[in-house]
């Protein structure tokens, strides 16, 4: 490990660059290339690179299996859930026009919130597969 | 809330599963899979009967209108199929408790009942759904979900059973996603209502012939048409029981269901299907499937394999049924669609119990297990007449249907060799009794018990369904022959 | 159309390249043995799909479809979005078929297919 | 449009590509090319104009799924099998569905033609009226998140599922797991000299209780 010293510091100095390109990309998505799935898997790469330089005990201390377990889950429940807050309100399921006044207004809310539903099951589901792959995962 | 119950049906699961993770407790997974599935059903059941009283049913999701959003669209065939797969949902959930306490590590009960979820999940969507695309999505989730259930089985073969089924199942699937994409470049559009109405005008071009043999292929797959059956028999038989019979009733069904939507409602307004020798050769394939399988299961020693080739040979009078491109071809497909559901769950679920107290469902231990679990083997034997298709069972109505629209179309041999093909299944069926209940109990054996009563009910109540539906054939027929005039009458 | 006419046009061209690259995947899924090397292969099937459904999408002289001031003509951005929906079921598919892979090597200490039929056989033949 | 010559030069090198995965037998090598043809294709995207499809491929294919695949060659070991005997059964399946792929493209529309079905019909309302319907300039974001957001709740289910499904099979740790087939595999061998059966040892289990 103390060899790593090069790794260690370059991850360390990149892991928040990563991090925040990847909220880049989740909130930009609208405007350019990208969204919830590809700021996923670019947070889980920040996340895999710490687990590949500091070791997975540590990595697990970061994020717990069931802090990831919930993660998983809850992306899928966001997403849903915010079809079926579109029902409630008197749309169809998934239509997000009818969230708030102004159906534009409604729309960019109801996309947003989408991929951040996206983004967190991909994050976790990511992270869960390599974390479980590369090491004695202990469920 | 009425009107959303087609999206509900399938939302609901799906939200469930999520739920089942972070809940993690297998009592509290277990109860909300069992209240969910039921629910699922209720849903269903109110749905279809709105579909029988005032037709088809379009739900616009996001209220996006059809061709530029993704469209639920549940007609007659899909309420019929719905509501197979929701009723074996819920049964099958419910009886699941003791037999995955048994066969399956503690710690990962939580997440067979996710999985389980998103089985269901899947199985419904591909059934509801309006859109081709939508259907690839819905078939992924069943699948992976469905590898996985597999892969819990306690015998390290079905490891390799889930593995290659995950191969097989990959190329069928990207074999649809190959003859869709040829389809959707010479029309522009996913929506299967929207195909319909726009193939006759293309059909005659080259693009689309090889799409439909993609779609053909990739789907025969996936519904284990012989010979494309080779993952089926493995992956039954390893699987965990409870996964056995859910799967055998419901997801070759749906593949199958799937097929017949290509088929009379995509292609409807061509008669490609017909024309191009696609039926003929379906029909080759289904009666080579009906013979073969049905010998290779008398073969067999291990029960679950015995009743998987029992399945492919199963699958074989269903495809026959659509293979003749008539509304009584096509409703006795269904039918028998719907009532070999009922019997191989049955059977399996009666084999469940089996495993639960022998620990094996090997022919060799069965000796004499009709007088120690009289029930089990009740169950079981009930299924195994309806399978083999004596009178006043399901398995009858559907032979005979099937026989009827054989000699409608002047096919007198393909007739004959119902009945012929059913006497195999006498052969197997009957070594199975014969070893229950004729040969006397060795002095070796253990004292088994009868199964528990949480898995003899629900095993009792498809049982009784096989009967039921034998005698009582005005839902099951009537729904049939309404959803085969309505494709074909739609398609001329 | 005539096969030579087609030929001498450049117009499908690409997708026979595509198809090629299909069947070279294909390929490897169905006479490989080794239990890795069919998930590669069935990765290069899936990725070849992708471009025929990209290469269908292409408009002539249009641009990524990102709406802009003073452009008039977009490529198709639906086979993109069914794209990004099939990468993500491609990469599901070999998340749990890798798992697989693992627990079968562990069972069986082999990830070669004939191995692991001979291994099997054996069992069958012990019951 | 004719081909151009960078399109050309990307066939060229997947090509390439795609026949060194089949005849190399090593599997690093074969799994970095993967990675390679996955980049190859990405580039190809961009230059087809699907730039998400390009990023999401970069960032799934050739990152996610390499990242995957070395991690079970380091559990499995990376020098495949030579074959002992060649079956030219799956080549013939392959030549077939080929040819009859090919013989399907004789009335395809030909590429970037613009008058082409898929151009006339559901696209165009996307890039006509996503500005005013749903709002995001990306007509790839609108179809995908408003009007096809149905599909994506699927892939996300899709990623749920796989996610749960690699937690079932490897989620218990590789050392607890092995340790639980020795035992299993001791058990048997002891059961086996004592001439029991499972319903017996269950038995004995509810007596001990």
């Amino acid at each position: 490990m103390r060899r790593k010293s090069i790794p260690r510091t370059v991850s360390k100095i990149l892991a928040p660059f990563i991090l925040l390109f990847a909220l880049y990309v989740q909130f930009h998505g609208d405007y350019g290339p990208g969204g919830g799935f590809q700021a996923g898997v670019i947070f889980a790469s920040a996340f895999i690179l710490y687990a590949l330089i500091y070791g997975m005990d540590n990595a697990r201390k970061v994020l717990p299996p069931s802090a990831r377990r919930i993660l998983l889950g809850l992306g899928v429940l966001i997403y849903a859930g915010t079809g079926v807050v579109g029902m409630l309100m008197g749309g169809n399921f998934l239509n997000y026009s009818v969230l708030l006044h102004d159906p534009l207004h409604g729309q960019h809310l109801g996309i947003n919130v989408i991929e951040l539903g996206v983004g967190t099951t991909v994050f976790a589901a990511m992270v869960t597969i390599y974390f479980v792959f590369a090491g004695q995962d202990r469920q | 809330m009425n009107s959303h119950l087609p999206i509900l049906q399938v939302i609901i699961p799906l939200m469930a599963a999520p739920v089942c993770i972070i809940l993690r407790r297998a009592e509290w997974v277990w109860g909300l899979t069992v209240l969910v599935t039921w629910a699922v059903f209720g849903m269903t059941t109110t749905v279809v009967i709105d579909v029988l009283n005032n037709g088809t049913i379009d739900y616009f999701i996001g209220d996006w209108p059809a061709p530029w959003g993704i469209a639920f669209r549940i007609d007659e065939l899909s309420a019929y199929v719905l509501l197979i797969v929701s009723l074996i949902g819920a049964v099958v959930a419910s009886y699941a408790r003791a037999s995955v306490i048994k066969e399956i590590p503690e710690d990962r009960h939580y997440l067979f009942y996710t999985n389980y979820l998103l089985c269901l999940t899947g199985l419904l969507g591909m059934t509801a759904t309006g859109d081709a695309f939508n259907l690839f999505v819905f078939l992924e989730i069943s699948s992976l979900s469905g590898y996985t259930l597999i892969a819990l089985g306690s015998d390290k073969r079905a490891l390799t059973a889930s593995y290659r089924y995950l191969v097989l199942g990959t190329i069928g699937a990207t074999f649809y996603v190959i003859g869709l994409g040829l389809m959707y470049m010479m029309t522009g559009t996913l929506n299967m209502a929207d195909l319909a109405e726009r193939l006759p005008d293309v059909v005659a071009t080259r693009t689309i012939l090889v799409s439909l043999a993609f779609l053909t292929v990739g789907l025969s797959l996936k519904v284990a048409l012989f010979p494309l059956h080779l993952w089926l028999p493995n992956a039954y038989t390893y699987a965990p029981s409870v996964v056995t019979a859910f799967m055998a009733a419901t997801a070759t069904k749906v593949a199958v269901y799937v097929m017949i939507r290509i088929f009379y409602f995509v292609f409807g307004g061509t008669d490609v299907f017909a024309e191009q020798g696609v039926a003929e050769v379906i029909m080759g394939l289904a009666i080579a499937g009906m013979f073969i399988a049905s010998i290779v299961a008398v073969f067999q020693s291990n029960l679950k394999k015995m009743l998987a080739y029992s399945s492919v040979a199963q699958i074989g009078y269903i495809m026959l049924g659509i293979s003749l491109v008539s509304v009584s071809g096509l409703s006795a497909g269904l039918v028998h669609l719907f009532n070999h559901a009922l019997i191989k769950c049955a059977l399996f679920l009666a084999l469940g119990c089996v495993f639960l107290r022998l620990g094996s469902v090997e022919i060799k231990d069965m000796a004499g297990i009709g007088k120690r679990m009289p029930l089990t083997m009740g169950a079981f034997v009930i299924g195994g007449l309806s399978l083999i298709g004596i009178p006043l069972t399901v398995g009858f109505v559907s032979k005979w249907q099937l026989m009827n629209a054989a000699f409608e179309a002047n096919l007198w041999p393909v007739a004959l060799l119902i009945p012929l093909s059913s006497l195999i299944a006498v052969v197997y069926i009957w070594r199975v009794i014969e070893v229950a209940y004729l040969q006397p109990i060795p002095a070796s054996a253990p004292s088994v018990k009868e199964a528990p009563l949480s898995m003899l009910i629900p095993t009792w109540g498809v049982a009784l369904a096989a009967v039921y539906f034998g005698i009582d054939t005005d839902l099951t027929l009537g729904v049939a022959i309404d959803a085969a005039q309505s494709l074909m009458g739609g398609g001329q | 159309m005539s096969f030579l006419e087609n030929l001498g046009m450049p117009g499908l061209f690409n997708y026979w390249v595509v198809i090629f690259l299909m069947m070279a995947g294909f390929y490897v899924v169905i006479s490989r043995g080794n239990l890795v090397k069919k998930i590669v292969g069935l990765n290069i099937f899936q990725i070849s799909v992708f471009l025929l459904y990209i290469s269908m999408g292409k408009v002539d002289g249009g641009t990524a479809p990102i709406l802009a001031e003073g452009i008039t003509s977009y490529s198709n951005p639906l086979p993109h979005v069914l794209i990004l929906t099939a990468i993500v079921v491609g990469v599901a598919t070999t998340a749990l078929g890798l798992a697989l892979v693992v627990r079968i090597n562990e069972a069986y200490g082999t990830i070669e297919d004939t191995e692991i039929n001979d291994i099997e056989k054996k069992v069958e033949d012990a019951e | 449009m004719i081909l151009d010559i960078i399109d050309i030069v990307l066939l060229v090198f997947l090509v390439i590509t795609a026949v060194a995965i089949i005849r190399l037998n090593n599997l690093f090598a074969v799994v970095m090319l993967l990675g390679i043809f996955s980049l190859i294709s990405a580039v190809l995207y961009v230059h087809l104009d699907a730039v998400d499809v390009a990023f999401t491929e970069a960032a799934v294919g050739a990152g996610i799924s390499t990242v995957l695949m070395l991690g079970t060659l380091a559990l499995t070991g990376s020098e495949e099998q030579k074959h002992p005997h060649w079956s030219p059964i799956p080549l013939a399946v392959v030549l077939l569905t080929g040819a009859a792929l090919v013989y399907g493209t004789f009335d395809m529309p030909h590429y970037g033609d613009p008058n082409a079905p898929i151009h006339q019909h559901v696209a165009n309302r996307y890039i006509e009226k996503s500005g005013e319907e749903v709002g995001p300039p990306n007509i790839v974001t609108s179809v995908l998140a408003s009007y096809r957001g149905f599909d994506t709740l699927g892939e996300v289910a899709v990623v749920f599922t796989a996610g749960a499904g690699v937690l079932t099979l490897l989620g218990h740790g590789f050392v607890s797991r092995r340790k639980r087939h020795r035992e299993e595999d001791e058990i048997q061998q002891e059961v086996r000299e004592l001439d029991l059966d499972e319903a017996d040892i269950e038995r004995l289990e509810e007596e001990d209780i």
